[in-house]
């Protein structure tokens, strides 16, 4: 027992940025539009965040304002990206799931190649000190995770712009006639999303490793993806989602760790976490919880 | 000229041309921007394409079938990823539908019978039944329970991934990362490919692919399954209501487009390697399918076209290199072409624009 | 560009890497395979000046390329192709001999049998067992009553397990009963598992962690780090190259302790030189301690100078013979030098 | 408003219109389906904006750009397509776009307080918090109004309001139209309803095609004059309908239970003969089990209950597919979402049910394209479908109207022993209406046994010999055609007996 207590720091470890990642694709789902760049996104994040770590760190910033500025610029470039996907998906009512195929595509490339610009290799420099645990052994990005949660349901529930925002997603038609202007409404939720991608990745380098790696990634963003839906769109069914896969991932290092459960290949634990998944959307089929007009373009003006 | 604008703006084919010049242009403005010199990625590609070394005058047909070769597995991803966006769905599980058949092949490579030609027949048969199945169940999943098809394919991948190394590790001879060598019965090699291609990987599976290519335009345009596929595609309660069986035509589909995937699998396991693999990463033929059939339209023939674009960057990566270009930027011309695909719509509200002025102009606003 | 036809005048020869997808930055073999050829050409892995001109790379994405990747680089007349990791080997062995005049050579396999092939493979379970001794003396000094060690491995397997098992004896040679811990990541880029089975260890008090499962391991790395600068007497070992710097999280403090050296950049060396004066032949290369084809880093100035005496006093018994390293975990287990239940694959 | 002109891809909508409204006035806006009624009142919303034209509230010029500007200057609109929030409730609907707040908070408690008062001030009932999903159109049509005047508005515009209510709902509405005259508002009207005009509105704009045809002040003219600007020639309103002899029971709907897919029972014990050469419709106000009888008689939803039989034989548990090839035709409600694949060609279309039977069908599987375009040129030339392309042309870039006769077409083609009909005319204009109605007409002297569901009640009983009222999933009685009146049928729609109406 007090092992898995144990696991609970590392467990939020893998989680948070996974968390952090399905919010903001569940916001821009909210507001109509759907993002299947996330993986793309949380690529480019990490890479920005871990290259200006290094870059910062290396020039005797003080390493938690270094830490801080690095996860703002993953923060910020992440986001500069998703306009991309805005502009396709809002301007020019582009097939989403084509823009972000290929933000994920370009992403492989360009982080990458910047990483060979700055630092002759394929990978960026190592930096010497990621984020540090409090006292409970816990990252900061585990505060970061449950303050986007808490963020998110204030944002969508609790304030009119949040009753705007999934108005857009229902009804984009309605939002519009009372006023609501749903392009800047979705163009907020795509870069949110946008974002909150670039921040986790961010929270994955600066938490998990020593460097960006083309590997660093790893299909956590489509991970999120599947947290989103899993979760039906609520706030704290995605945080749910989350766990389950963070607690999942765990399991296969608690197992290793229980001579009787070392007898089974190590590839079942690993199949467990989406085994789980899937088990779990068949039993709770029915209902779809989908906002009702994600995925499609909105025109103006048309009923 | 209007007309022809118009007409250009219309078609498919001339815009995904377009697209594809722009993300090389692209791409080309970049790998001048790190200061190398862009001509030696085109002396690459032209060298990829057409197997004349620029720089040393020799030629060499190997580099045109090994661009043929990598465009297989990208051709058969794309049907893959087309065939279920015909009807509607997102396939993202191409790469987890790719292992299972290439699992399979290799299974049965070292444990099926060893009779000449029916022995790797077998092998493929299995590779395509197995990336059916895998395919099928998301389609019955999503037909009959509504789970979402992008995330049931996304979790599909990876338990592949993982049921892959545990079924390769069981094959005869098999350590951590390879098995024992295929049996010659279960390989698809062909010599007379071998003999005119200075030893290229070239082999029966393009002719697989050929075929495929023609089941898929087949099954799609002419034949009355595919009929009632596109109609669910297109609109799904138009086609219930009119007795279409929907959950049928999704399910199907959904086992159709795994089927090419699963092919794909079993191509590359069968034809590019003597033994089998035990994976521990994915190849990402599957995914890069995707990005393939959206280029290619999800038609037959622009599929084909753009798996050759598509192979013909692989094959180029390592001629690049050779020549200091970064294989990264083949991604990033990749990628470009697939969001340039998506600004696309931007062209149909163009027109529309257009036509919108004509018309006020002959109105007098 | 690159080939023969560009060749020094000097009669240096020309080569070219090939890699697997990981390329050579992965502070691993192809990062040290690297090295030892720039290194021949007096450049620096910074400012590599003849790189295009006398040797380069190709990295292969996928292992669907490494046979076309092979016989390209055939074709354009390299006076050497080098690759590394015995995902080649069979590549390799399939090229080779439809290209007799060309030399190759290829690192961790010794299988391939090729008159045109050099072949070089280490023994790692020696280097191992280098940094299991220090990992243990070094307990030993720091007053440690029953210290405990642990072993992250990427994917099991044959190569993997001679790490795992010089480890494991090296340990045992200081503390016949100590307790280790392995764990298989499955995985040879997941950090972020290394990092959580790294942080469980060290809190249940295990001392020292030998990782050898590539971009994985840099998790370990990560959790001492955090550790040490938190004040915690917990250490990582780096892996092939010397990962001290990898370490390094305040001035010169480096969370690992040492690392298990494997010089594939010896190999580059020694096969560009033999290549250079004419005495390049097939066969097999095998690079022992005694050769400095492995061993252990002194970088980190914590590793105490009489921890240092006494592992440079093993290197002599183990190049003596007086030490014995078994290399399997059938054999070591056969011996009562490894403990049952442990992890590991001998295939 | 003055010389608005608005164009779309392809289309002129508004041609230089002329609309001027008074105070405290309700204004009746008239024309056919397509004249540039709902665009006209769009731009004057902000939804859209005039490629010219300008606009002057109280003489002073201003520009509508949104309508957030709309709202501000007191102009509400309750739209054609209500605009509404399905998984919302009442108040949030009502509130949506300006929530009151209590610091940045929502304020959820003032805001049902705002909207019981002002649905006690104007009568208008509804609860504020059920979502909008689970009330009746009814109900959603008072949800819109109670959006405009929570947001203060003195001008608001109605488009076609009564489409969707019942003869009773209709007048209630009248009598809201006028309360809110007297509290002094001023109303624009949209609608082709004449009797609705002639009844309460003050004065009327005609349009037709995007051109304004001209302003009348309503008691100087005749409900004829009204038709005759509206069309452009002289109208007839009844249709010949001869005498018929219905034959045998052909389909029987026997102890129907029906749930819809969150699982609520819509249908409840619902029994209906249909004979051979007779037109039998189900009035009723949407949403009173409608949707879900012709989902189970289609087998678009399952029975939970009872039996259907067809020509005698059951078919309550047989695909759909089985059911088409047993005789059972079906004209849907919603023809974009269930009637036609825009993506397809009218040929394609007009082959949806039978493309997989040997008419078309070759060996291996093979469609034979060519006897698809053949049959479909024949359908176009018979049924008298407009298209640029002939055969060829995709079903989505027709008109409302063409693509609905593609499936009249397809349907009447199929020679069904039943046809199934729901609201065919919707959003269809004056000549489509007729044409339709004189097909399923033809189609009764042909033998087919009819099922019409509308919600319009001139369509009822104009067309059909015999009329089932339904009300919360049951039939409340079945009369024949001459003797009842709309009133009656209003009555029970609204519930009641028969008897009781008496
Ligand atoms: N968003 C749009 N894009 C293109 N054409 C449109 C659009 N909206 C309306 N139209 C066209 O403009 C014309 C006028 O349409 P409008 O909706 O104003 O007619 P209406 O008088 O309100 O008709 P109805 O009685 O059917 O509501 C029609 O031909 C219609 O098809
Ligand atoms: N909302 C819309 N968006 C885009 N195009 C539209 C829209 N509404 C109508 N159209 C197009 O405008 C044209 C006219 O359509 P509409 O249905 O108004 O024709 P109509 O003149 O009313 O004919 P009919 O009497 O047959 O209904 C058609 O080509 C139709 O596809
Ligand atoms: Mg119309
Ligand atoms: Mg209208």
């Amino acid at each position: 027992m007090s092992m898995i207590w144990g696991m609970l720091p590392s467990v939020l470890m893998i989680v948070a940025p996974i968390l952090i990642t399905a919010i903001g694709g569940m916001i821009c789902e909210k507001a109509g539009v759907v993002n299947i760049a996330l993986e793309g996104l949380m690529a480019i994040g990490a890479c920005t965040a871990a290259a200006a770590h290094v870059l910062m760190e290396g020039s005797g910033m003080p390493h938690s304002l270094s830490l801080f500025l690095a996860l703002t610029m993953g923060l910020v470039v992440g986001g500069l990206f998703s306009l991309v996907h805005a502009l396709a998906a809002i301007n020019l009512n582009a097939d989403q799931t084509i823009s972000g195929t290929g933000i994920n595509l370009l992403a492989n490339g360009v982080t990458i190649f910047a990483s060979q610009i700055l630092f002759s290799a394929d990978r960026t420099r190592e930096f010497r000190m990621g984020m540090q645990t409090d006292a409970l052994g816990i990252y900061p990005t585990a505060y970061i995770a449950i303050a986007v949660v808490v963020l998110s349901w204030f944002l969508l529930y609790k304030i009119p712009f949040g009753v705007h925002l999934r108005a857009c997603g229902e009804h984009p038609g309605a939002a519009e006639s009372v006023g609501i202007n749903v392009k800047k409404m979705r163009y907020f939720a795509v870069v949110a999303s946008g974002v909150l991608a670039g921040l986790a990745g961010g929270c994955v380098v600066l938490t998990q490793t020593i460097q960006y790696t083309s590997n660093t990634i790893n299909g956590r963003g489509f991970i999120a993806l599947a947290a989103v839906s899993f979760g039906r769109w609520r706030p704290l069914g995605v945080t749910g989602a989350a766990l389950l896969f963070g607690t999942a991932q765990a399991f296969a290092i608690i197992a290793n760790n229980i001579p009787a459960l070392r007898v089974l290949p190590t590839e079942v634990f690993n199949i467990l976490p989406y085994v789980v998944t899937l088990a779990a959307l068949v039993l709770f089929s029915g209902k779809n919880y989908a906002p009702s007009a994600a995925g499609k373009a909105y025109e103006k003006g048309a009923s | 000229m209007k007309l022809s604008r118009q007409k250009f703006i219309q078609s498919d084919g001339a815009v995904s041309v377009m697209v594809v010049v722009l993300g090389f242009l692209v791409g080309t403005v970049l790998v001048a921007l790190v200061g190398k010199n862009p001509l030696n990625m085109y002396k690459a590609l032209f060298q990829a394409l057409s197997g004349y070394n620029i720089d040393n005058g020799r030629m060499n047909v190997r580099y045109i079938a090994e661009t043929l070769n990598y465009s297989v597995p990208f051709i058969l991803c794309g049907l893959s990823m087309g065939f279920a966006k015909r009807v509607g769905l997102f396939n993202i599980g191409g790469e987890g539908q790719y292992i299972m058949g290439m699992t399979i092949a290799q299974a049965i490579a070292l444990l099926g019978p060893r009779i000449p030609v029916m022995h790797w027949m077998f092998a493929m048969v299995g590779a395509v039944l197995i990336g059916s199945l895998w395919g099928g169940v998301v389609g019955i999943l999503k037909a009959k329970y509504e789970v979402s098809e992008v995330v049931s394919t996304i979790m599909l991948n990876y338990v592949a991934l993982y049921l892959s190394r545990i079924i390769c590790l069981q094959l005869p001879g098999a350590t951590t990362y390879k098995t024992a060598n295929f049996p010659e019965t279960a390989l698809i090699g062909n010599a007379f490919f071998q003999k005119i291609t200075n030893n290229s990987l070239l082999n029966n599976g393009i002719f697989m692919m050929v075929g495929a290519v023609l089941v898929y335009w087949f099954i799609m345009e002419k034949t009355s399954l595919g009929y009632g596929m596109r109609a669910t595609g297109f609109n799904k309660d138009a086609a219930r209501a009119s007795g279409i069986p929907v959950v049928k035509s999704i399910s199907i589909s959904m086992a159709i487009s795994g089927a090419f995937a699963g092919l794909a699998g079993g191509i590359v396991a069968l034809g590019s390697f003597k033994y089998g693999r035990v994976l521990s990463g994915m190849d990402n033929y599957g995914f890069d399918g995707i990005a393939v059939a959206l280029v290619g339209n999800c038609t037959a023939l622009g599929t084909t076209l753009a798996g050759l674009l598509f192979g013909l960057l692989k094959n180029a990566q390592a001629l690049m290199q050779g020549k200091q270009i970064p294989k990264e930027i083949t991604f990033i011309i990749q990628g470009l072409i697939v969001i340039f695909i998506a600004l696309r719509s931007a062209l149909k509200l163009y027109q529309e624009y257009l036509d919108k002025k004509q018309l006020q102009k002959e109105v007098g606003v | 560009q690159g080939g023969k036809e560009a060749a020094a005048s000097d009669g240096r020869p020309t080569i070219r890497l090939l890699t697997d997808a990981t390329g050579i930055d992965d502070k691993s073999f192809n990062a040290a395979a690297w090295r030892g050829i720039v290194e021949y050409y007096g450049d620096t892995v910074e400012k590599p000046a003849n790189r295009g001109k006398l040797y380069d790379v190709v990295t292969a994405q996928t292992q669907d390329m490494y046979i076309p990747n092979l016989r390209q680089a055939s074709d354009e007349g390299y006076d050497l192709i080098m690759v590394t990791g015995f995902t080649w080997a069979d590549a390799l062995s399939e090229v080779a001999p439809q290209y007799p005049d060309q030399k190759y050579t290829i690192v961790d396999v010794d299988w391939v049998g090729q008159p045109n092939v050099m072949e070089f493979i280490y023994s790692e379970e020696q280097g191992s067992f280098l940094v299991g001794l220090a990992a243990a003396l070094q307990a030993k000094e720091d007053g440690i009553q029953n210290p405990r060690f642990g072993f992250i491995g990427g994917v099991p397997g044959a190569t993997i397990t001679k790490f795992e098992m010089g480890y494991v004896q090296g340990i045992r040679s200081v503390f016949p009963n100590a307790q280790i811990y392995d764990y298989y990541a499955n995985d040879w880029g997941k950090p972020e598992l290394a990092k959580a089975q790294a942080k469980n260890w060290y809190d249940m008090g295990v001392y020292c962690i030998f990782s050898a499962a590539g971009g994985t391991g840099n998790g370990t790395i990560a959790q001492a780090k955090e550790y040490r600068n938190q004040g915690k007497n917990v250490w990582a070992i780096g892996v092939d190259s010397d990962q001290y710097a990898d370490g390094i999280y305040t001035g010169t403090k480096s969370a690992v302790l040492t690392s298990m050296l494997k010089r594939v950049e010896n190999s580059s060396l020694m096969v560009l030189k033999a290549v250079a004066d004419g005495s390049f032949s097939g066969g097999v290369v095998q690079m022992g301690m005694a050769d400095d084809g492995v061993g252990y880093s002194t970088a980190n100035p914590e590793l105490s100078a009489n921890v240092v005496k006494l592992v440079d006093a093993a290197k002599a018994d183990i190049n003596s013979g007086k030490i014995k390293i078994f290399k399997t975990y059938r054999e070591a287990l056969a011996a009562g030098a490894a403990p049952a239940g442990l992890a590991a694959l001998d295939d | 408003m003055n010389n608005i002109t608005k164009t779309f891809p392809g289309v002129v909508a508004n041609d230089k219109v002329i609309l001027q409204v008074k105070h405290q006035e309700i204004h009746a806006l008239l024309g056919e389906n397509g004249a540039g009624k709902s665009t006209l009142m769009s731009i004057l919303f902000g939804s859209y904006s005039a490629d010219s034209g300008s606009i002057l509230l109280d003489g002073k010029p201003v520009e509508i750009k949104n309508p957030n500007v709309a709202t501000s200057l007191g102009i509400g609109m309750v739209h054609q397509h209500f605009k509404l929030v399905q998984n919302y409730t009442v108040t949030e609907n009502i509130v949506l776009g300006v929530e009151p707040t209590k610091g940045r908070l929502l304020d959820m408690k003032r805001a049902r307080e705002r909207v019981e008062a002002l649905s006690s001030q104007y009568a208008l009932k509804v609860d504020p918090d059920s979502l909008v999903e689970d009330i009746t159109v009814g109900q959603q049509q008072r949800v819109e109004i109670l959006k405009t005047l929570y947001r203060n508005a003195n001008i608001i515009i109605f488009d076609e309001p009564t489409a969707v209510l019942t003869p009773q709902e209709i007048d209630e509405l009248m009598e809201i139209l006028k309360k809110l005259r007297s509290e002094g508002k001023t109303i624009v009207l949209i609608t082709h309803k004449l009797k609705e005009i002639k009844e309460v509105c003050d004065r009327c704009t005609v349009l037709r095609r995007g051109r304004c045809i001209g302003t009348v002040d309503v008691q100087d003219v005749s409900e004829q004059d009204l038709a005759e600007m509206m069309v452009g020639r002289a109208v007839k309103f009844e249709i010949d309908k001869p005498e018929q002899q219905a034959g045998r029971v052909m389909l029987s709907l026997q102890h129907l239970q029906v749930a819809d897919i969150s699982g609520a029972l819509r249908v409840k014990d619902l029994s209906l003969d249909v004979h051979e050469g007779e037109i039998v419709g189900i009035a009723g106000v949407d949403g009173n089990g409608q949707s879900e009888l012709l989902g189970a008689i289609t087998g678009l939803l399952p029975l939970s209950g009872g039996s259907i039989l067809l020509d005698g034989t059951s078919i309550g548990n047989l695909s759909i597919r089985q059911r088409i090839e047993k005789g059972l035709g079906y004209i849907p409600e919603d023809r974009k979402k269930y009637g036609v694949v825009g993506e397809f060609s009218i040929a394609e279309n007009t082959a949806l049910k039978n493309y997989y039977r040997d008419t078309y069908r070759k060996r291996f599987g093979i469609l034979d394209f060519e006897a698809m375009n053949q049959e479909a040129e024949n359908l176009i030339a018979q049924f008298d479908i407009r298209s640029a392309e002939g055969a060829k042309t995709n079903a989505g870039s027709l008109s409302g109207g063409n693509q609905q006769k593609v499936i009249v077409a397809r349907e009447i083609s199929l020679s069904p022993k039943v046809l199934v009909v729901a609201q065919p005319t919707r959003g269809l204009d004056v000549g489509a209406i007729e044409y339709i109605r004189k097909r399923i007409i033809a189609e009764r002297a042909k033998g087919r046994a009819i099922l019409l569901v509308s919600f319009e009640l001139d369509e009822i009983m104009n067309l059909c010999d015999r009329i089932a009222t339904i009300s919360k999933g049951s039939i409340v009685a079945v009369n024949k055609q001459h003797e009842v009146t709309e009133y009656e049928i209003g009555l029970m729609m609204a519930g009641s007996k028969k008897e009781a109406a008496r």
